[in-house]
């Protein structure tokens, strides 16, 4: 079986083989060689996982939401998502600015074309009863506005793109 | 025998589930109220009666003034915590439950007309001869008319100038306007945003001190004249204006300037015939002047530093006066030990210019040991919703000096675990592993000064967790709808069949 | 700058994970040794290292004092933390570990001797002038003529008696004998548990004093002569010697006994060059009169309520001295605020004679909430084995008078969630409620006094856990194993294609 | 479906029946009249399950451990386990003592015939490092012994039986 997952910058590609005892975990990043690691898996119980990892004991805490997988190691928690094929969409980075919380657009300030530069208040959004305003990354150009006064908007929504 | 009788708490999340927690302690039965949202949130199970008053919004809700003292006479409470927020600063709400016949645990209608108000009290505070931050309070209701007032008024004062609710806190409806040109843009905004939150759209103006220290004073005040206050907060880690790190005592005050900071508030209080819990602000600049910001009429969040070093327990102290009974201290017997600080959790993305953030909290681990404390209206399972505050939880940590404190925070932040949402947590590490928050160079400028540019590391998972993701997902996640368990056979089965191995035994 | 390089803790469960949090509050790095039992416990994930030491047998793992000493100097340790229990009072392990150049965080292994074994430390109090409960320790060394001197001197002493093992406590090792025909019996099969449990099957006798309350007091000593007391704890609610729940202040002691007593125990301390934290213990009789009992030359299982109420962190304090840091207290600086209480959470089974009980937890949820400290070193999924004490918890609360102690603890049982193991939190319960235990009037026999018929109540299951059990097994319980998986098909395949309906993009 | 449920002494059996919206769900005890309630799942999530039942909403956390089942509510648990078709080794109370825990039998005191006293001793067990005596629950006669010194015992592995 092979896994694919994806984090803020980087992503992975895990494959498990079953073997005499235990798993063979293989895992390859594109910067790197791949490695393997002889995993048993001890125990999993709800969200307690606890394997050995080349004969180290170790426990982890696994979630899951929908597409989103959570796995903890200690108190540290990462986020893992399945690959985005295109890499877009990869929010603020690339000058796609998009709504991380469900909200509504109160006021957009800019249109297509304008020049903007950094900080400048680009869409007023309202969600938990505050006012907030999605500025500007960089100097740059709106190319496209997604969304207009009124809309509701949900995460990972588009609303304005700035290059 | 008993305080009360039953008492209503109309709040929600984390002060909900303290205030009903003190109240089962003292052996009084509690009302929740709760919206749709929060049917299975932990105060609304924890308390010993719950009755739903609304859908998730809080203007049909929480706010909900006269539905919730209905809920009280119908469940025979003859008393309501308001805890902070929502009501609690609500003078109208207050006497409407005395006139109900019931206590409202909290000071009288007059009391917080004359303090809650910013504006009101700056007025007691000048006529008691405190220090008050110059400022200008408008004197036209006409909106139109009030915005002209204003901006008139700010070009006197001196920019930069900060707008402020009337009511409320937290941050909301403030601005700081450094430009004169952007002062009506900013002053509608600070309007709209103050109506929103507190249904009240009144501002005033401020100078701004540069650099203050915002420091405040917890006062208890009976229904017999007798004032105490329990020391100050230094609540200066603030950012756009919320607060987010408070601590105890504040590594700036001697033993002189407490006792005449202290006196103030008291002084403060009696002005007003103050009764139960307040708090009153203050600025503190770098020149060691203090000023009066405002009292909050209300237990404060960040109450809990308080109650670690001076071990008493402000709500059951707040029941108590509200009781009738008298204060049992002297000024005198007030001491303080050791060192208390309080981190606040919030869902919000400290990648994401800290926007709030939704979702549901997955995975939950608190840490817990000596002198660490959380206070936290969640449980692992709970959706983070749009309709209410961001605030997750409250870290409280005390030790014996502020460096052990500083040194258990750092460590209890480290072994917080909670997935699902996005929290603050990384950020409120980086403030207090800061050199200049060792050293206690605290300011309400802090999070600008020495953490503006300040993003959360980028990490990669390691190949240990990608390993367990992948035998996770090997294995699945469990757990089938109850219309697909129906649709795969409606069968009398018997459920044991599925245990490993069990067998019945004949007979 | 630092305390030590490295501390190795030598133990489990939540002493270990105590210890180990101290350590890094402090920053200092911890290697945790566990047995092939504890791979997954949380003090083996908790520390920065962890080393397994062998099998779950104490006696093949957490007693092997040689390899933890080798485990200590390979992974660059320079002290050693014993916690309580296991190798806590072996004064030939601390001696070894000094041997090598470690630190042994405790006594000297000459202090330990001296005070450690029951029947020298008695010597050392009878000459410093201290009473002691009158008792005998036999002369003779081959065990056919100790039984003999014992059963003599047993007479003599006048029953009912009392059978000590020398080395150790927790009432192992030790019978009460009313008849004198059953006195070799319980003699032999008192020698057989003391040697189980403590390598060392010496007994010595003890004439029982009726109705007594065990008062004992915690020290501290640096290395520099300095010894102060912290006061005392009151542990007299007791089953069968074990110790279930221990308060401080004792309801028992005036200022004046208490100084008394605590002068007793520093000079007991100070008798023997005394360093480090220890404990003495002391029998209160009924007509005010106190008699040594022990001295403990180790960190207490009670000891959280002393830190409840002094402020004072004992695990820090041991580092602090063993790394030859002065106490920074003199003896005036100590004070004491509020009231503590701790009750051990115990996997036992109130309704088959407390038998320990083993299993898995499945459920669990602490009570958490100002004033509220839980010790654990479980965590939800945890096997309760059959090799290890059977506590599992210690829950301490902290409230500003004794009677808010109690409620708060009343609270807190009731609030403390543990499925899938049975334990004695019903009988905590019961304890709590009694009206004697309410007045303080507390006696080593409190639970054979007022509890002796104690059943735990059988309660039905209300039909709405019921309901929650046949939906749960409408829906199963999830999770399959790697084994089925790949049975199922060894394709690669895409997780995500599992989940709700989401779809990959195309290209 | 149905499914019935045990627990220290008694019994119910809980039949659980899709309706247009959400389950009928009717529970048979012994010395009642069946009752039936509405019930809707609201969420389920590992051990947390939330229902509404007759539009009220109820947090459960639920776990099984092999055969048996621990419901929680707030922070009380119940443990349920299948029912015993015959009633028997219900321990203690009618005079079949068991082991309640896992252990090493150390000695055997009493033998069938014997008559005995409340509190005698009757077997002495070790385990967790402690000796634990087993003793007679009152005056009787041992009429059966099931294990002797050295045997190992599980958890409701029968030691005697006393009449």
């Amino acid at each position: 079986m092979e896994f694919r997952y994806a984090w803020n910058d980087g992503e992975a590609t895990v494959r498990v083989e079953p073997e005499a005892e235990g798993l063979r975990v293989t895992i390859s990043r594109p910067d790197r060689e791949p490695v393997t690691y002889r995993v048993t898996v001890v125990r999993r119980e709800g969200e307690r996982l606890v394997l050995t990892i080349e004969d180290r004991p170790r426990v982890f805490r696994v979630a899951r939401d929908g597409k989103t997988r959570w796995v903890a190691q200690d108190a540290r928690a990462f986020r893992l998502e399945p690959p985005n094929p295109r890499g877009a969409q990869r929010s603020a980075a690339d000058g796609s600015l998009t709504a991380v919380m469900p909200g509504k657009v109160l006021d957009v300030l800019v249109q297509p074309g304008q020049r903007v530069g950094a900080g400048a208040p680009l869409v007023i959004l309202e969600a938990m009863k505050m006012e907030l305003r999605i500025t500007a990354p960089s100097d740059g150009e709106v190319v496209a506005v997604f969304v207009r006064a009124g809309d509701v908007v949900n995460p990972g929504q588009r609303l304005v793109e700035v290059r | 025998m008993t305080l009360f009788r039953k008492i209503l708490v109309a709040n929600r999340g984390e002060i909900a589930v303290r205030i009903i927690r003190a109240c089962q302690e003292l052996g009084i039965p509690t009302v929740a109220v709760y919206s749709e949202a929060d049917a299975a949130a932990l105060h609304t199970t924890l308390a010993d009666e719950a009755v739903c008053i609304g859908p998730p919004p809080p203007l049909q809700s929480y706010l909900q003034a006269e539905t919730i003292l209905a809920v009280a006479r119908e469940r025979g409470c003859d008393a309501i915590h308001p805890g902070y927020g929502f009501l609690a600063e609500n003078a109208d709400f207050a006497a409407a439950v005395a006139a109900a016949g019931l206590t409202f645990i909290g000071p009288t209608a007059a009391a917080m007309r004359a303090m809650g108000g910013k504006i009101p009290s700056r007025q007691v505070m000048e006529a008691a001869g405190v220090p008050v931050v110059p400022g200008y309070h408008p004197v036209a209701t006409d909106p139109a008319a009030q915005k002209a007032e204003l901006a008139e008024a700010s070009v006197r004062l001196g920019y930069p100038i900060r707008i402020k609710a009337s009511a409320g806190g937290g941050g909301k409806g403030m601005r700081v306007v450094a430009d004169p040109d952007r002062f009506i843009a900013e002053l509608e905004s600070a309007r709209r945003e103050a109506q929103n939150a507190f249904g009240n759209s009144t501002v005033y103006l401020e100078k701004l001190i540069p650099g203050p220290r915002h420091i405040e004073f917890q006062i208890l005040a009976d229904h017999y004249g007798h004032v105490v206050h329990l020391g100050e907060r230094e609540c200066s880690i603030q950012r756009r204006h919320q607060k987010i790190i408070e601590e105890t005592p504040s590594p700036a005050l001697t033993p002189e300037l407490r006792a005449r900071m202290g006196a103030a508030a008291v002084a403060a209080a009696q002005a007003v015939g103050y009764t139960n819990a307040g708090t009153v602000e203050f600025l503190l600049a770098p020149d060691g002047h203090f000023y009066f910001l405002e009292m909050n009429t209300r237990l404060q969040v960040e109450h809990p530093i308080t109650e670690a070093v001076t071990g008493i327990d402000l709500v059951k102290a707040q029941i108590r006066i509200a009781a009738g009974e008298p204060l049992p201290w002297r000024q005198e017997a007030i001491t303080w030990r050791g060192h208390a600080i309080e981190a606040r959790i919030y869902a919000e993305d400290p990648a994401h210019r800290f926007l709030p953030t939704t979702g549901r909290v997955l995975l939950l681990s608190e840490p817990v040991g000596p002198g660490i404390r959380v206070d936290t209206g969640i449980t692992a399972g709970d959706a983070i919703g749009l309709y209410y505050d961001p605030m997750i939880a409250k870290l409280i940590c005390w030790a014996e000096d502020r460096a052990d404190a500083v040194r258990k925070l750092d460590w209890a932040l480290a072994h917080y675990l909670i997935a699902g949402v996005t929290t603050n947590i990384p950020f409120l590490q980086a403030i207090v592993r800061h050199p200049a928050y060792h050293q206690g160079m605290l300011s309400t400028d802090f999070v600008e000064r020495h953490l503006a540019d300040w993003q959360p590391p980028s990490l990669s998972p390691p190949d240990e967790i990608l390993i367990a993701a992948a035998v996770a997902d090997v294995q699945g996640y469990g757990v089938i709808s109850v219309a697909e368990a129906m649709a795969s056979g409606g069968e009398p089965y018997n459920p044991w069949a599925m245990a490993d191995g069990f067998r019945l035994g004949g007979g």
